[in-house]
């Protein structure tokens, strides 16, 4: 019986640190891309993923359990006397949603700089590997 | 620099895992995050904006400096891959042209091209017979593409969606009509300075509603000055104005994602690619 | 009695999906792969969808009839677009010179 | 095309949008039917000539006649279709099952719209893919095993080729 | 209730994400980015934020793959590691 | 019926591995597009099981709408890569 209280105790403290440690997984994926990886390529895969894993951490911070999505739901359409009900608990927290839908659309916007940056050093030495570019800097 | 990437990461990573015993359970619902200021936008998005979705509310009303600069962001990323990739057309050596009636491909070299005619028509260099299937099936999705895109930022008050949501699902009906078909039909009916002009515009648009409430006599950014100029009360005005931010942020959107599209497919000849 | 027909057809479209992911292993080459990927994206959709909308449907009012219509939509766009998509990676193997698998 | 065919076809390109509009919106409000309206012309306005609808009326009631009829049939036909890929996919000597070969048809629909559509539903159907299909109606399908290859073009061609007969 | 799929999607998340930063192909690191984003937008959907979803499903379906795949087209497909 | 939501929903999820595998191993570039487009697929059918689970099915539609539209793009976007690159003979080394 006691094996059983401690199997569950365990799943319930994996269950709420889970999400955590695959966030610091996948930071550190995307970290270990942007240092060691050889490829301009694969530094703006790992950049992306990075900055994904940040963004994961700032939802999962405004998540209750058992609440209902950001959309308050309402009676009337107009709303002056109906949200006398409206309780906060009820709800997950909306203001990291916020901050982080931006932030994606954002994200896609530097990926795009980053692409055409990676385009114009192809142009200019030929290759897109971090080595061969240095290489052929310090022979010039 | 394997080694030491490799270093690194243990030691971040180490002490990132170890300190997040420290943060408060998934799904806590008194976690500090939530108590402090949410409440108060969950609570009072009805009263102050009768806009039920209160990311949308937040986004645009409470938090409006900040989508405006978020805005400016996102044109300015546009503007960037724009210059980075800049060439003259001039650059541009040679074209290829088809003979309609024979199939014959002809390369020629030099400043005198042929600009219109009957008989030939400008193909891309990687020239390949388009695809009767997609082209097709494209032509019929891009419409419903679109009328969803503007359903989003019409009813981003009621159900997820919004501004930014509709203005990169309008550039990919756009992105996907240059997709199917080739790029420079795509540019030539919407062409890199309209996409440059609209993202302005779209910027204009927000900072031009924000500026309205201001010349009203109230503070910029606040709608509720605009409600003598719709004719409805100060609450519905804020909805109203919400609605005009968003349609603002659309078009910046859409334009920016198109223009960085163009950039990169044709390596910012904004003549030929994928 | 309307909610057990649909639990049934969402429980079919799984088995579909089922199906149609085994087949994805097991087929040896591409092109046979992706029969085994149509079977995913129209009998397992279809089943799973249907379901999914007449479970909607069990609460009858406007609002839950658009509802079940758009799911309808889904189903009708993708049975659009994934026989193109299919049909360009098609197009896009055969070009890259990638040989069909036969038996001898 | 004549002012009354452009007339008829914008009608009907009106009518389909605003119909999806009202299955997406679900408000019936003034404010966002007319919201509605304003996207359905801004959309005919930017894409005029990309949602042909035909401009014949009769024509039009007659494809749409003929696809209701259709699509259940297709449906059925899917349906059979995957269960006979069942037994192929789970049985234990799977290269023994399958024989993939490439196989040429000629089709008798000139229709590009009639051409798509039994592209795609020969597609749609598990067991066989459409591999190339150009306008004069010549297409390379690839078949998994001999009785899919043998069903084609079979019904599907003669059902398509009389909905799009003139 | 809904906390199983959470952990089955971080899983198959994490494998997505090793797997895009491995492969030898800069075409099937874009690619396999796709499926990261997908699985993202799930992830996303579970925790009730269907605003940042509903951006991630846009982005990553519609605009991200596409920017990787025309940017690759001019440039190489080649890569060391 | 919450609970045969619930149980179909983690089953489908774990379903997603398989495709998830053949992207992840599978030999060409082509057989990651599939994978990723049945994982598509099946993500549209588990966002609104989700739907479901939060009981707000109607809120979630609209997702489950864009991924149907939008999710052939990047499938055509490789496709033209493949049709305008004609050597591809790193194609076939991989």
């Amino acid at each position: 019986m006691e094996l059983i209280e401690t199997v569950k105790h365990m799943f319930l403290f994996i269950a709420a640190k889970a999400n955590y440690w695959t966030y610091v997984i996948l930071l550190m994926v995307g970290l270990y891309a942007m240092i060691a990886k050889n490829n301009l390529v694969k530094k703006i895969v790992g950049m992306t993923i990075f900055q994904t894993a940040v963004i994961l951490f700032y939802v999962s911070i405004g998540y209750k359990k058992d609440a209902s999505i950001p959309i308050v739901m309402h009676g009337s359409g107009h709303g002056h006397a109906a949200d006398a009900a409206i309780r906060a608990a009820d709800y997950i927290n909306p203001l990291p949603h916020v901050l982080m839908l931006t932030a994606i659309v954002v994200g896609v916007a530097t990926l795009g700089v980053a692409l055409a940056l990676a385009i114009k050093v192809y142009k200019e030495y030929g290759s897109l590997e971090e080595d061969e570019i240095h290489k052929q800097l310090r022979s010039r | 620099m394997k080694i030491l990437g490799k270093i690194t990461i243990l030691l971040c990573g180490g002490l990132l895992l170890f300190f997040t015993s420290d943060f408060p359970d998934f799904g806590d619902a008194n976690s500090p995050a939530s108590t402090h200021l949410s409440p108060y936008f969950i609570e009072h998005t009805l009263e102050d904006t009768a806009v039920p979705n209160v990311v949308t509310s937040v986004l645009a009303d409470y938090r409006g400096y900040d989508t405006m600069f978020e805005t400016t962001v996102i044109l300015t990323a546009g503007l960037a891959c724009f210059l980075l990739l800049k060439i003259p057309t001039k650059e541009v050596k040679q074209r290829y042209y088809r003979h309609e009636p024979t199939g014959v491909t002809l390369r020629i070299e030099g400043d005198r091209y042929p600009d219109k005619s009957a008989v030939f028509t400008r193909i891309d260099s990687t020239w390949v017979p388009s695809d009767m299937i997609i082209n097709f099936t494209c032509r019929i999705l891009i419409s419903f593409i679109q009328i969803f895109a503007l359903y989003v930022v019409a009813h981003g008050h009621h159900s997820p969606g919004g501004g930014f949501q509709g203005g990169v699902l309008l550039g990919a009906s756009v992105i996907l009509f240059a997709i199917s078909g080739n790029l420079r039909a795509a540019i030539k009916q919407f062409g890199e300075k309209t996409a440059a002009l609209f993202g302005a515009a779209g910027v204009f648009i927000y900072v031009g509603t924000a500026a309205l409430c201001l010349a009203l006599g109230e503070n910029f950014l606040n709608y509720s000055a605009l409600a003598p100029l719709l004719g409805t009360d100060r609450i519905m005005a804020r909805s109203h104005g919400i609605l005009s931010v968003e349609i603002g942020v659309a078009v910046a959107v859409m334009a920016v994602m198109i223009w960085i599209y163009y950039n990169l497919s044709s390596a910012g000849k904004q003549d030929e690619g994928l | 009695m309307t909610v057990y027909i649909s639990g049934l057809l969402i429980v079919g479209g799984l088995f579909f999906f089922l199906i149609g992911s085994i087949g994805m292993i097991r087929l040896p080459d591409f092109y046979s792969r992706l029969h085994a990927a149509g079977i995913i994206d129209t009998m397992g959709l279809l089943l799973s969808m249907s379901g999914l909308a007449l479970l909607i449907l069990s609460d009858f009012n406007l609002g839950n009839i658009l509802s079940a219509l758009k799911i309808i939509l889904i189903v009708v766009f993708i049975y659009l677009t994934s026989p193109t998509a299919t049909h360009a990676i098609v197009d896009a193997g055969i070009r890259a010179g990638l040989k069909p698998w036969s038996k001898k | 095309m004549k002012t009354q065919q452009r007339k008829t076809s914008f009608f009907l390109t009106f009518f389909i949008l605003f119909l999806f509009w009202v299955i997406f919106s679900g408000k019936f409000d003034s404010f966002h039917l007319s919201l509605g309206v304003i996207s359905c012309f801004l959309v005919i306005w930017i894409t005029s000539d990309l949602l042909l609808v035909t401009p014949d009326m009769a024509k039009f009631i007659r494809l749409f006649m003929g696809f209701t009829l259709y699509i259940p049939w297709l449906i059925w036909q899917i349906v059979l279709s995957s269960i006979h890929m069942i037994p192929i996919i789970l049985s234990p000597e799977i290269e023994k099952k399958i024989n993939p070969r490439i196989i040429k048809i000629k089709s008798r629909v000139r229709d590009e719209v009639g051409l798509v559509t039994f592209a795609n539903s020969i597609t749609l159907t598990p067991g066989t893919i459409t591999v190339a299909a150009n306008i004069h109606g010549d297409m390379t399908i690839h078949a998994i095993d001999d009785e899919c290859a043998a069903s084609l073009p079979g019904d599907m061609g003669e059902k398509i080729a009389k909905l799009f007969a003139d | 209730m809904i906390l199983p799929i959470d952990l089955i999607v971080l899983v198959l998340v994490i494998v997505s994400a090793v797997a895009a930063i491995t492969v030898k192909d800069l075409l099937s690191a874009s690619v396999m980015l796709g499926a990261y984003s997908f699985l993202l937008c799930l992830l996303w959907t579970v925790m009730g934020a269907v605003d940042v979803a509903f951006t991630e499903a846009t982005v990553g379906a519609g605009v991200s793959t596409v920017f990787c795949v025309s940017a690759i087209f001019h440039t190489t497909r080649r890569t060391k590691d | 019926m919450d609970n045969l939501i619930l149980y179909s929903a983690i089953v489908l999820a774990i379903l997603m591995a398989i495709p998830l595998y053949r992207a992840v191993i599978g030999p060409t570039v082509l057989d990651r597009f599939m994978g990723v487009s049945a994982i598509g697929t099946q993500t549209t059918v588990l966002l609104i099981m989700i739907g479901f689970m939060y009981h707000r099915v109607d809120m979630f539609i609209d997702i489950a709408l864009a991924y149907a539209l939008l999710n052939f793009i990047s499938v055509l976007a490789a496709s033209r890569y493949f049709h305008k690159q004609k050597g591809l003979t790193e194609e076939i080394k991989s």
